[in-house]
């Protein structure tokens, strides 16, 4: 029997002095390796622990339990549990831009430097000014805001809510980016073992002696599970040695993946589970090159649900005070960190398995205080065991309240007579049966069933090829996890085509499962907690029952029981038998909650991975970017594109003035515009005219080979979907453009049309969108400038090459291209396109040949500014609201052929005379500067609603104009050519008198275009 | 019992002993002259409405489960009246006003809270249209601003100005937007409905409604036949079930749509704010926790929990917007049940069948409606016409054209 | 979720699209009604149990398929190809 | 036209403002992965008329030697072959463009073919570790038992449409994007093989 290092006073205790380092490390034993002496800080103060110890671990081997406030009343709290059901230690990890709040102190690995701060707490944690809500508890019980805080209204932002806000909340999020990465990973099993205690470690093991893909996950550093925190035997070995030897075996086969450090979160449809890997978190910081955490997306064919139990705690008065902890966490310090929690140990239990606490105490050099068991008939040997160590025992008693501040100091015992007494004991274990961690397994909706042979909550049918084994299952006995963890992998591995094979299980000692629960104490002195984290107390469980909130979603959302950081995995039950006793109802008459996922708190960074930042999304990039680029270009974001907005030149004074000259020099001189981003549909086969007719909303049964022609395509519900062009090369093949915007959105609805509706069209559709480079050159010497790169042999003269033709061509010596005489700018321009990778050196080319004649390359603003002084419709009209009518295309749309959207278009509500319709607006005042959105209002109306008449949807500078001009929706538009009118644009401060006009402000005949 | 500071303090000196349940747990009597199927935040909004504006006080909400355990109980709690289309402003502005006065309407704290709403644009065409929707709301007397770059960052600093894919370029706020605590919405006029003697029957699931001569005359339920005089249906997920009893098919498809929330920190963001970039929106609740929501998983369900996929798409927008996010852990996700219309856009209007109302096709956008829905739902039921502020959400609309469709996303509920 | 493919094998649900349901069918030619196509563009049975619907994979191989799913459960009991369904359907048509 | 200009016409590599040769990411060891840039190498898209698949066999092999695989193969023999890429559709492949040039000839009346040599940028990823890297973005299982050489996925990576090819049991992928995509592709590539360490390589120019 080991002793301990240094015995202290109480006193002693409660200075936590830190110089007198690990004073309750117990000389030898557990699993930290004590050649590896960590620093870390808690609160600004130093402290030392060993590698293998977590975070609570470390601080209690220095006498630490006070880590945390609570989160109303601001109460002391302390360590409750040895995992990651931990409601109370709750701490910020690291600090500056790695802060991480809400940190379970029980499972943050120990690491060299770790630095921790207390939470929720001003100025100190021993010293917290909002303890004095402590003393308003009586005001604040569950609820007492939805009947207060109203009068008068207006203080509930400006003073109510801030307060309250200030006063909640837990830690602090770090106020900078997260410097760390995140990777992500795929993985697929054929079974997935979750756990790796005694019945995973067993599962893994019999499925990957099978041959079978096996994954085993743990959220622990170390596989083992229980087998950590108990002195148990398997077979010949200690269970730590057998959890050593199987993980062994595991590693010896190919094909069993061990992840540790991975919590399993979710569990998603169809086989579908997502976990999370904590890559580098027990590290300073994350190595080169490695992330952070990693998440794993695994899907398996089969899933053996392993994830062991949760202790319970009792409710009573105190239930909170530091000190009082879970037994099995007190044996988990004691055995696997070489820990004792206190100096006086007692020991509250509703199980045999609490009694472990009293051994393991002992063999410790710990002093059990009194053991306190709330039945009536205890093993004598137990009780024997107990007393002679000079341990006070009570049975069918119970602890009633607590003493103590910041630090538990006695506990208030109540035995079967009524009588009450005080036991001095620094450290309570409390032991009230343990709950199966049926979370998993209700992600997919399933409700676990009640099982009265243990008094919990055990998991149902199982979905979608998951079973449960061992303690999930509510099988406890080491010798059932083992049974039950490789009866389920069997099974699983002979689903997934191994053969089912059973190896011997290891003998294991006779143990004694069997327990009556507490569910709260009936004297209670003092606040009796339910849900530390949310400090929900059973007086609140009561007065949620006077009130009415009931059902378990009433009683959990009028209290807040078990909406804590933790999900109340120590406490759902405990609020559960409660009600269950007010309502004299049976437990699962009560209800069960329904656990979401994820099954402990994920990091964002981790579910997000590498999109973040430039790689949020895919960032596309045009043929001609890097000269672009080159060439001092100002990009713009469009869609997923990044295309060149405008291309500034020195001297020039701002946006506007490079935007005018590139205009000016597209109207009398020549331009050139990467228009790469549009959609190129190849369309081919021997009825590809016939699903062009059914697929477009204008006619294109006479469009001969070599020409091309504006296409307009409508949604089913008559709505105008987009509009591009289709050029016929061949007798059955066509290629059509869709808008920059639209381009993914057509292609999917094309091959919607041609499988699914009209299947029986042999068609063949191919996107080409990113084979060709596409540019636009327009102006008057686009001709002369495609001279100087289109082979000789090509006449691209007007009369042999007139507006709306297309052909097959080559540039450069015979370099495949494409051109079509089409134009969006209303001058003659063409657009001529060759395969990707000769995109740059073309767009090079005709800047070389263009130099001549004046060229400039102009971007999507002056494209813009271009097609609205045509009055051409874009992205801003083609919004998904208008009809080809409201874009002045009425008149375009076929008459003999059935087309998608030919009959919706017709109804009453899309053909109203009144409907806002496409027309061209200018300022009265010719210096005013028009902005897109105002409304339009008649001169004379008082804004409201009734008066609105339309908007305006583009707007430009028009340096062909010299003024800024508009298009928009404007009802009965059309009609009113000439009529004066408001823009109205309140938002920004403006409201003026525009004309109405025709759309088209440059060129209404179309002259320039045919020349 | 009358809630105020007085009676609360009054209470705690009493050990909280004298507070008796917030509404009565009531047994179904045999006939009412209005059965309102679903005790959500809309149904019970509604009877309360009936009671209070038409004296119609023979009501009973009839609810399958607990109140407030649907939609009213799983949303993002957002509020806000920014709609750009002239079919919804005035409903969404009627709705803003009742919200400002709810708390003290119902004596019940929802904590009506009016931070603001902030959504923000990273093109100019996405600032166009914007603007548009903003003049809209000025138009009809409702509060709107239109942010520059700069008065964005005075609002959030906090998110990527430098490094982003998608730069914000600026905002439009509603500053009357804000938040509601979403149960307290339910429980309150349920407590406020019950007070003028509506009846709350709960675990009381409708499983037939029965019509005679074109009429409705009753509802079958599990809790045996109740006979009414008018029944509406206000049971937004399962429209299309009910609708079905009476062999209607409804422009409606289910769909699930994932909410989020983080562990509780202490204050970060003191407004709601939507990315325009992406899936993601959010706000900071009273007790600390960031709740946030993006997507609809896209496909018809009714299970009440999405996927992954949807998932990392919300949180690849959060990180893009608001990259100090990387380490506030994520405590919980869950789904709620829409119902998504063909055009975005609600129905609350009489039926073909005599006697038989519908209040549904809410998308995701029902919460805020909640005051409103009520208000013109009794309206709709008590006098057999449309209030003027919902007149546009009619059932018809989808025949006649006259569609409200804010997104232009046309008749694809999962695009709305 | 994970939606089996025919053409590729099992995928994420990531890969594909959803449209809706299947089981409407397009009045087609210049003889269908305005009430016809009123139905087939906006009246959904929405049922609470098996439902044909359409998915396209565009992540994959650009298909579009008739997937029957349980909306309750989510459990999927056939994945077909959409256009195999269609000229299915329009044999039957012819027949 | 004139000299000067005709110097210009040189093809620009998908990969170019991207990819830089040399050793990259973890410093220490061999490089866990290879990335080499396939530049120049012929691609097509073939999809076949109705009726027409038995005509398309016949013609691919009497004319090219080329099996036309099932759903889910690649038949490639010397990075010369068809990948299947949907139904009734095939990717065809050659170590240059030229090599592909007949191919819409060859099959007139049975099957549509579009160029597609600039459509997508081309990286062979192979060493160690290229499983591990591809696994990071692919949620196709990749392993050997569900995966192996002469198999084909199209599928996404990191939100980008990719089609991959398994060449050989080392194993070695080819791996194509879209071309418009390649930096961003590159983006999530090398931050994924980054931890093992990688070796960028210009592929053989043809």
């Amino acid at each position: 029997m080991t002793t301990m290092t240094l015995r202290r006073s109480d006193a002693d205790i409660a200075a936590e002095t830190p110089e007198r380092s690990q004073a309750y490390r117990v000389a030898r034993g557990g699993l930290v390796d004590r050649r590896k002496l960590l620093d870390f800080s808690f609160d600004g103060t130093s402290y030392k622990g060993f590698q293998g110890d977590t975070l609570a671990s470390a601080l209690l081997a220095n006498g630490v339990h006070l880590v945390g406030r609570s989160f109303k009343y601001h109460r002391p709290r302390g360590i409750l549990s040895a995992g990651s059901e931990e409601p109370n230690a709750i701490v910020e990890l690291r600090s500056g831009a790695r802060r991480e709040p809400n940190t379970r102190a029980t499972v943050a690995e120990l690491y060299a430097g770790l630095e921790a701060n207390s939470q929720n707490r001003w100025p100190s944690l021993a010293f917290d000014a909002l303890g004095i809500n402590a003393l308003a508890a009586p005001i604040f019980a569950a609820g007492f805001y939805y009947k207060t805080f109203m009068w008068p209204a207006s203080f509930w932002e400006k003073l109510y809510e801030p307060m309250i806000r200030r006063a909640a909340g837990l830690g602090r999020a770090a106020n900078a980016p997260d410097p760390d990465t995140y990777d992500r990973m795929h993985a697929h099993c054929d079974v997935l073992v979750i756990g790796g205690g005694p019945a995973g470690l067993s599962a893994a093991l019999t499925a990957g002696r099978a041959g079978a893909r096996v994954i085993l996950v743990d959220e622990d550093f170390k596989l083992g599970g229980c087998l950590l925190a108990e002195n148990q035997w398997i077979g010949s070995q200690a269970g730590v040695e057998w959890a050593a030897a199987a993980l062994d075996e595991l590693i010896s086969l190919p094909e069993v993946r061990i992840l540790t450090r991975t919590t399993l979160f979710g569990v998603y449809d169809h086989g579908s589970y997502g976990a999370v890997e904590r890559v580098s978190d027990h590290l300073p910081v994350p190595g080169a090159h490695a992330p952070r955490q990693r998440l794993w997306r695994i899907t398996a064919k089969r899933a053996v649900l392993a994830a062991g139990a949760i202790e319970r705690p009792h409710v009573f008065g105190g239930n909170d005070r530091p000190g009082v902890m879970l037994a099995g966490a007190v044996r988990a310090y004691i055995n696997r960190y070489g820990v004792l929690p206190g100096h006086k140990i007692a020991v509250v239990t509703s199980s045999d398995d609490g009694w472990r606490t009293v051994t393991d105490v002992l063999a410790a050099g710990g002093q059990i205080a009194a053991v306190i068991d709330t039945r009536r008939s205890v093993p004598h040997e137990l009780r024997r065991a107990a007393e002679s160590a000079g341990a006070t025992v009570v049975t069918d008693g119970y602890v009633a309240g607590t003493r103590g501040h910041l630090r538990l100091k006695a506990i208030e015992v109540v035995d079967s007579y009524g009588s009450a007494q005080t036991i001095a004991c620094d450290c309570l274990a409390m032991a009230n049966g343990w709950n199966p961690i049926v979370h998993l397994d209700s992600h997919l909706s399933r409700k676990p069933v009640w099982n009265e042979d243990i008094h919990a909550f055990v998991p149902a049918a199982m979905p979608q090829g998951m079973v449960a084994a061992g303690a999930a299952a509510g099988r406890f006995t080491l010798a059932e996890c083992l049974a039950t963890g490789a009866e389920a992998a069997a099974d699983a591995a002979q689903h997934c085509g191994f053969e089912r094979k059973l190896y011997p299980v290891p003998g294991t000692e006779p143990e004694s499962t069997g327990y009556t629960p507490l569910w709260r104490s009936p004297r209670i002195k003092g606040k009796a907690f339910v849900d530390f984290q949310n400090d929900v107390a059973a007086s609140d469980v009561e007065l949620a029952h006077r009130e009415g909130f009931r059902a378990v979603e009433h009683l959990k959302r009028y209290t807040t029981l078990g909406m804590a950081t933790d999900q109340g995995k120590t406490s759902n039950l405990a609020g559960l038998s409660i009600m269950a006793e007010l309502t004299g109802q049976a437990i699962p008459s009560v209800g069960t909650t329904v656990f979401r996922p994820p099954f402990t708190p994920v990091a964002l960074g981790a579910l997000a991975g590498h999109h973040r930042g430039k790689d949020f999304r895919a960032t596309r990039h045009v043929p001609s970017h890097a000269w672009c680029e080159e060439n001092g270009a100002v990009f713009v974001e469009t869609g997923l594109w990044l295309r060149p907005a405008y291309f500034p030149r020195a001297g020039e004074k701002d946006w506007l003035e490079s935007v005018n000259r590139e205009v000016n020099t597209v109207r009398s001189k020549v331009g050139i515009c990467d228009v790469t981003t549009l959609g190129k549909i190849d369309i081919q086969g021997r009825d590809a005219l016939a699903y062009l007719e059914k697929f477009t909303a204008n006619p294109f049964g006479s469009l001969p080979v070599g020409k091309a022609r504006y296409a307009i395509l409508l949604r089913e519900d008559g709505i105008v979907l987009d509009d591009g062009t289709i050029a016929r090369l061949g007798e059955n093949h066509y290629v059509m453009t869709a808008s920059t915007a639209n381009a993914a959105k057509v292609m999917q609805h094309m091959e919607f049309c041609r499988q699914w509706l009209w299947p029986e069209f042999d068609v063949q559709i191919a996107s080409i969108s990113e084979q060709w480079a596409q540019y636009a050159v327009a102006g008057p010497k686009a001709r002369d400038t495609l001279r100087g790169v289109v082979d000789p042999e090509f006449d691209i003269s007007n009369e042999a090459f007139p507006f709306l033709a297309s052909a097959n061509i080559t540039v450069g010596g015979g370099i495949p291209a494409r051109l079509f005489r089409i134009s969006f700018s209303g001058e003659l321009a063409y657009e001529i396109a060759v395969p990707a990778a000769y995109g740059d050196a073309l767009w090079r080319a005709i800047m070389q040949s263009g130099t001549p004649h004046g060229i400039t390359p102009y971007g999507s603003e002056a494209l813009s500014v271009m097609r609205i002084e045509k009055g051409h419709a874009a992205g801003a009209e083609i919004n998904g609201m208008t009809t080809a009518a409201d874009i002045g295309l009425g008149g375009m749309l076929a008459k003999k052929k059935d087309y998608i959207g030919r009959l919706m278009k017709d109804r009453p509500g899309l053909t109203e005379p009144d409907r806002p319709t496409l027309v061209g607006v200018r300022p009265v005042d010719r210096s005013k500067r028009l902005r897109a959105g105002a409304h339009i209002i008649a001169l004379d109306a008082t804004p409201s609603l009734e008066a609105d008449q339309g908007f305006l949807s583009s707007v430009a500078y028009s340096p062909s104009n010299g003024h800024w001009i508009g298009i928009g929706f404007i009802s009965r538009g059309p009609q009113r050519i000439g009529e004066h009118v408001r823009a109205y644009d309140p938002v920004r401060g403006e409201d003026f008198e525009v004309e109405i006009c025709s759309a088209v402000f440059v060129d209404p005949e179309g002259s320039k275009m045919h020349v | 019992m009358r809630y105020s500071l007085f009676s609360v303090l009054g209470q705690a000196l009493r050990g909280q002993k004298d507070w008796k349940p917030q509404w009565r747990d009531a047994v179904p009597r045999t006939e009412y002259d209005v059965v309102i199927i679903g005790g959500g935040g809309h149904g019970l909004a509604t009877a309360y409405y009936l009671a209070k504006e038409h004296g119609i006080t023979n009501v009973a909400v009839l609810e399958k489960n607990v109140i407030g355990s649907g939609n009213v109980g799983r949303n993002t709690t957002i509020i806000r009246s920014n709609y750009g289309l002239p079919g919804n402003i005035p409903f969404y502005e009627h709705s803003m006003k009742l919200w400002e006065g709810l708390e003290q309407d119902i004596n019940y704290n929802a904590m009506v809270s009016q931070r603001g709403v902030l959504n923000l644009f990273h093109s100019d065409g996405q600032r166009d249209a914007y603007a548009r929707r903003g003049n809209a709301m000025r138009l009809a007397g409702i509060d709107a601003e239109l942010l520059d770059r700069e008065q964005v960052r005075q609002m959030v600093p906090f998110i990527d100005f430098d490094n982003a894919r998608f730069p914000v370029k600026g905002g439009l706020v509603q500053r009357r937007g804000g938040t509601v605590r979403h149960d307290a919405v339910a429980w309150g006029y349920a407590r406020a409905a019950d007070e003028r003697g509506v009846d709350i029957v709960q675990n009381c699931a409708v499983t037939g409604i029965a019509r005679e001569n074109g009429r409705v005359v009753g509802v079958e339920t599990s809790r045996g036949f109740i006979r009414a005089k008018k029944i509406g249906i206000s049971v937004a997920g399962s429209s299309s079930l009910l609708a079905s009893m009476v062999d209607m098919r409804l422009p409606i498809e289910s769909h699930v749509l994932q909410a989020f929330v983080s562990e509780g920190l202490k204050p970060l963001i003191d407004c709601v704010m939507t990315f325009g970039a992406g899936h993601f929106y959010v706000s900071q609740s009273d007790k600390g926790g960031l709740v946030f929501g993006g997507d609809i998983d896209g496909y018809n369900s009714y299970a009440q929990r999405g996927n992954l996929a949807t998932i990392e798409d919300v949180m690849e927008g959060g990180m893009a917007l608001w990259p100090g996010l990387g380490r506030v852990r994520l405590l919980r996700h869950w789904g709620g049940i829409m119902d998504m219309s063909m055009d975005g856009s609600p129905i609350i209007d009489r039926t073909d069948i005599g006697g038989l109302y519908l209040n549904a096709g809410w998308c995701y956008g029902g919460f805020k409606a909640t005051p409103a829905a009520g208000f013109c739902f009794a309206h709709t039921i008590a006098r057999d016409e449309p209030h003027p502020v919902s007149a546009a959400y009619r059932l018809d609309r989808f025949a006649t054209g006259h569609l409200i469709d804010e997104k232009g996303m046309g008749a694809q509920p999962n695009l709305h | 979720m994970r939606i089996r493919c025919p053409h590729c094998g099992e995928r994420d649900n990531g890969e594909f699209s959803y449209l809706g349901d299947a089981t409407v069918v397009r009045p087609d030619g210049m003889n269908a009604s305005a009430e016809a196509m009123h139905d087939y563009v906006y009246l959904r049975d929405n049922p609470a149990g098996l439902h044909r619907e359409l998915w396209y994979h565009g992540a994959g191989c650009r298909s579009w398929l008739v997937v029957t799913r349980d909306t309750r459960t989510h459990e999927i009991r056939d994945v077909s190809s959409a256009r195999d369904v269609a000229l299915a359907r329009h044999t039957g048509d012819a027949a | 036209m004139s000299e000067a200009i005709a110097s210009m016409w040189a093809p620009r590599s998908a990969w170019a403002g991207y990819a830089k040769p040399g050793r990259h990411g973890r410093t220490q060891g061999e490089a866990g992965v290879r990335l080499t840039l396939r530049d120049g190498i012929g691609l097509a898209t073939v999809i076949v008329a109705d009726g027409q698949t038995d005509a398309l066999r016949a013609l691919v092999s009497e004319r090219y030697g080329w099996t036309l695989p099932e759903p889910g193969r690649a038949q490639l023999f010397r990075d010369r072959g068809l990948v299947w890429s949907a139904p009734g559709q095939w990717l065809a492949v050659a170590e240059t463009r030229e090599a592909l040039r007949d191919l819409p000839q060859a099959f007139r009346g049975v099957a549509a073919v579009t160029d597609q040599s600039d459509g997508r940028a081309v990286v062979r990823v192979s060493g160690r570790n290229a499983r591990t890297v591809l696994e990071k973005g692919v949620a196709v299982d990749l392993h050997p038992r569900a995966f192996q050489a002469g198999q084909t996925a199209a599928t996404s990576i990191a939100h980008i449409g990719a089609q991959l090819w398994q060449l050989d049991d080392v194993p070695t992928y080819d791996v194509a994007v879209a071309r418009s995509f390649a930096g961003s592709f590159w983006s999530w590539l090398t931050e994924a093989a980054a931890e093992f360490g990688y070796e960028v390589e210009q592929g053989p120019a043809h």
